[in-house]
């Protein structure tokens, strides 16, 4: 239905000395769904705003379709927004917190009540048009949030960090119905997050934030398994870095010139027998967590956190192990 | 022991706002009744058909609860967006903003009236009852003001930007989103204007000069009169529409109830 | 654009409030000024420092502000309990309770002051300070009640739970969290029965019964005698102490203007 | 230092039809943790309220090392709570929030002093004494809400929920400051959470909640791997279950007489061969997590969630594929 072309857009906040967004561009294509992740302050809200219209960018261009939408009013443009909060109005019921993008563009009662049944059975939850927005559970409001943001047939819909105040188990739930209802509906999407979960069950690619601009913009499968710089293998949970030569393990890569390996901390291996790869090191902490086991290793100073997949070997606090670093799971990244 | 505690304040408070209006109905709709008598002996109707009869009285009413109505309308206009600016936002002399505002209610009505009489008697307002509704609005206004800048404090206005991206202009955000959200505080807020005005006694006598009769001006000279029935009467006949803004009130209060809980 | 509104919205706010007071100063300090001179031609001090060098005037401050520093006391000791019940619990009747709590805001302070100075005079606190003092708070309460129920109702009592666990004694919650948390809200309800109580002429006439003398009570007297001057100059005397209290009410909340922001 | 009885306790609200807590009954060894896991409204919040004498039981005993607290006031029995939000207090710095328990017990200025700066290194936050609570960020108040808790040296530490409201990086890493402050002052701890993973990072063991009731009790990984009841099973994430005879799969037991066989959604296969224990089914979802994929396969109108590890085959949407559930994975409940 809609591609978007972010071009070159830079936004400064007066009495602020960095800018939130430096020369940002992204295109997305039509109908799919982009997860951005990265931290609060990351610039991740500010580009909802400015493609809103809620805010004016200072420079550059967003376009849908081909044509810039930035002399276009707020209430015209078709991207709608959906919260991490549902904000439904309380004093109407759902039916008509629904139907209200559809009466303000002035539909017909009959048309309005057509599409509100739609939307329901689109969501999952028939028959509710009468009950009042504290009447329903948490996921229940975002439900009712997605369809009054859908029911318009927008252009694009804007994510906000929608599920992030629901628990596990409602947010496993309403992940997979937001991704449905998406590609179903094929529109395209825009998901604001700073969970690399959610991010990467949801998207079909993945852009992450650092400082108003992208470092990583890939499908998640790649950026997860082979990230190609350090900044974007730590915001994939990767702790572990190796300088290639000597294989010494370290934190931080602290000079340019040498190479730098990363590994998943699920692809280290905690055992007593030294190997290839291996290192000494001694267990500081181990924490059980259902279906793996958490290793923390001190290493030269330097702790490595493994997860090794149940049944693992249980090595008590103090004893000393060896480290193992399987050459197929070492990736290099700089 | 807590809530026997809180039942036994309530009651005491209560005694204490009921007693008046009660012994007010006693003289009403009693004739003689002197000291040391603990009740009154005799009751009667007659003074208080006479006062309801008068037709002095009804049109005071009458004047009285349009410049009310008028004086409510007003400050509710001037209060919103002062209060969406006072509440919402934040900027420097803030506080100061705060201080003035609060100058009409330290300032005497006497004293405001006599600086205002000057003013509106060069301009023609004086003795008219436009004078007097712009007058009211002195001492209303902060009141309308702060009412309605706490709860723009707590007003979201996270709920405008979605009514905006769902394609809502401004006018219909404001009628469908804004003023719904703020029922309750703008019922509060009428509330006090209505009363204010209503119990006004300095403002209307020196602004309406006369011309402008309501009924704390008839209570006023009856008082001087010095018949306590006919005050007792006028006194009733006072409360009767404020006690009726007050249920109003108090109903669309409870009706938005579950609506403010939702809310905040 | 919104900007610009919302500026000269203010500016317009700010005129309408400070024009009386100027209009005060120019009139305190000048000899004749006759319409339709736009400004007074003469200026002089001799009015005023014949007014504030008056004992009478001076006598009636201290009494007006002793008074309103009692009623400010006792209203904040009856409001709290009652504040803390309207404002953390539900209840049935809770609508009524708000009903009954502005009565006294709509009964005409004539009115309640006819009816407690027959009661006053039966229990000899006619003419008293005692008297005046438990008069004032009539309409006192309504409003501190008012502000501190507003700011129990975002009160978390978790913050009471926690002073408790870690060992604290009833008292020592009272003074050491609830106090602290409640100060800006204290301090707007001490502003409010302050200003009510100074500002207080009817009640303070017929329960004082020309015994009690306060501000007010001169500025009529004044008024009638019908000298611009004087009228002018004890309308500022009767401004200095509230501007004082509101300055002071300013700096407080300004001061726990963060502590309020991280609160809610 | 404090064995904890909880002795059948009974509780019931006023205008509620139902009790909160029915016949609880919960012993804690000295310097135990115990997580207390389970959904919105099963009492949990209750029985801290309870403990700490904010609401009294209508019958039951609460003791602390043999003695029962019913009869001392709330703030002399030395259970201290520590909530979702910090509620440190607005108007006093880090010091003397710290330090308000000593002060209101009657503490000197210099034992205070001394014993916050103890608290500050504990936490890990040395030197911010000065510092007021609107400058900490959440996981920072958090943990002096921890040390204003534990500076009264309690006989019980009460956690209800401190973590929920924290994103996920510094939960985990407050998960893991918790349990080693816990356990080197070794202070007997409830901690009320209904997050499976925090529960069973966290805690010695394990109370899973229901309508008022314990459950199932025991250490995590005993609950993890063979949870002895249906009831446990879902609540350790169990949703496939098998009648034992016939094999046959189903989300419910239907009748009590049948063997039900239970497996967790990380051992279930999905492959394109048939073998023993293997059944029928057509892909219906696939979501990629990172570490694994979760598939959802639709196998006689019963839906299988499995969850295969990384690598795993790709199989797409309506693909026919054989589930198969290893024997050596099945354990019966009942």
């Amino acid at each position: 239905m809609t591609t978007v072309n972010i071009i070159s857009l830079n936004k400064t906040y007066p009495n602020q000395p960095v800018p939130v967004l430096k020369d940002f561009s992204l295109s997305i294509n039509d109908g799919e769904m982009i997860a951005l992740l990265g931290p609060s302050g990351s610039g991740k809200s500010t580009l909802l705003k400015l493609i809103t219209g809620i805010e004016r960018p200072d420079s550059g261009d967003i376009q849908f379709d081909g044509s810039s939408i930035l002399s276009i009013d707020p209430n015209k443009r078709g991207a709608v927004l959906m919260f991490q909060q549902s904000y439904l109005f309380p004093f109407l019921n759902v039916e008509d917190n629904i139907g209200f993008g559809l009466k303000v563009q002035g539909a017909s009662a009959e048309t309005i009540r057509g599409e509100v049944k739609r939307m329901l059975n689109l969501i999952g939850l028939p028959g509710i048009e009468r009950r009042k927005s504290g009447q329903l559970s948490g996921g229940e409001q975002q439900r009712v949030a997605l369809a009054r943001a859908l029911v318009t047939n927008p252009k694009l819909l804007l994510l906000d960090e929608p599920l992030s105040s629901l628990d596990t188990s409602v947010r496993m739930n309403l992940q997979e119905a937001i991704r449905n209802i998406q590609r179903e509906l094929g529109v395209t999407t825009i998901f604001v997050t700073h969970d690399l979960g959610e991010a990467m069950a949801m998207s079909d690619r993945m852009a992450l934030l650092l400082n108003g601009e992208i470092v990583a913009l890939d499908k998640p499968e790649n950026l997860f398994h082979r990230p190609r710089s350090l900044t974007a293998a730590k915001f994939m949970g990767v702790s572990t870095f190796l300088s290639g030569d000597q294989l010494t393990v370290k934190n931080e890569a602290c000079s340019s010139s040498e190479k730098i390996f990363a590994i998943r901390p699920e692809h280290i291996r905690i055992q007593k027998e030294a190997c290839k790869n291996s290192m000494l090191g001694v267990v500081s902490d181990c924490v059980f967590r259902g279906e793996y086991i958490e290793y923390q290793v001190d290493v030269n100073d330097v702790t490595v956190r493994a997860r090794m997949p149940m049944p693992a070997p249980m090595f008590p606090h103090g004893e000393q192990v060896r480290v193992n670093f399987p050459q197929e799971h070492l990736f290099e990244v700089n | 022991m807590k809530r026997i505690t809180a039942y036994s304040l309530r009651a005491v408070l209560y005694f204490i706002l009921i007693a008046p209006l009660l012994l007010f109905a006693a003289y009403a709709f009693s004739t003689r009744w002197f000291f040391p008598q603990p009740f009154p002996v005799e009751w009667t109707t007659i003074t208080f058909l006479r006062a309801i009869n008068d037709s002095r009285t009804l049109s005071s009413m009458a004047q009285g609860i349009w410049i009310a109505i008028l004086v409510s309308v007003l400050s509710l206009m001037l209060a919103l967006p002062a209060a969406r600016v006072q509440g919402l936002r934040e900027f420097r002399g803030r506080q100061l903003a705060w201080l003035l505002l609060f100058l009409p209610t330290i300032i005497p009505p006497l004293a405001i009236g006599m600086g205002l009489n000057i003013l509106f008697l060069r301009i023609g307002l004086a003795g008219t009852i436009a004078g007097v509704v712009l007058a009211h609005i002195i001492p209303t206004l902060p009141y309308t003001i702060f009412t309605l800048s706490s709860a723009f404090a707590r007003f979201d206005e996270n709920y405008e930007f979605q009514a905006l991206a769902l394609g809502a202009s401004p006018w219909q955000i404001f009628l469908k989103v804004t003023l719904r959200m703020m029922t309750p505080s703008l019922v509060v807020a009428t509330l006090f204007a209505f009363l204010i005005s209503w119990s006004q006694y300095l403002l209307t006598l020196l602004i309406g000069g006369g011309q402008i009769i309501t009924l704390p001006i008839l209570l006023f000279s009856a008082a001087s009169g010095g018949n306590p029935s006919t005050i007792a009467t006028l006194s009733l006949l006072f409360v009767a529409p404020p006690v009726m803004v007050i249920a109003f009130t108090a109903r669309s209060l409870s009706q938005h109830d579950n609506e403010i809980r939702e809310q905040y």
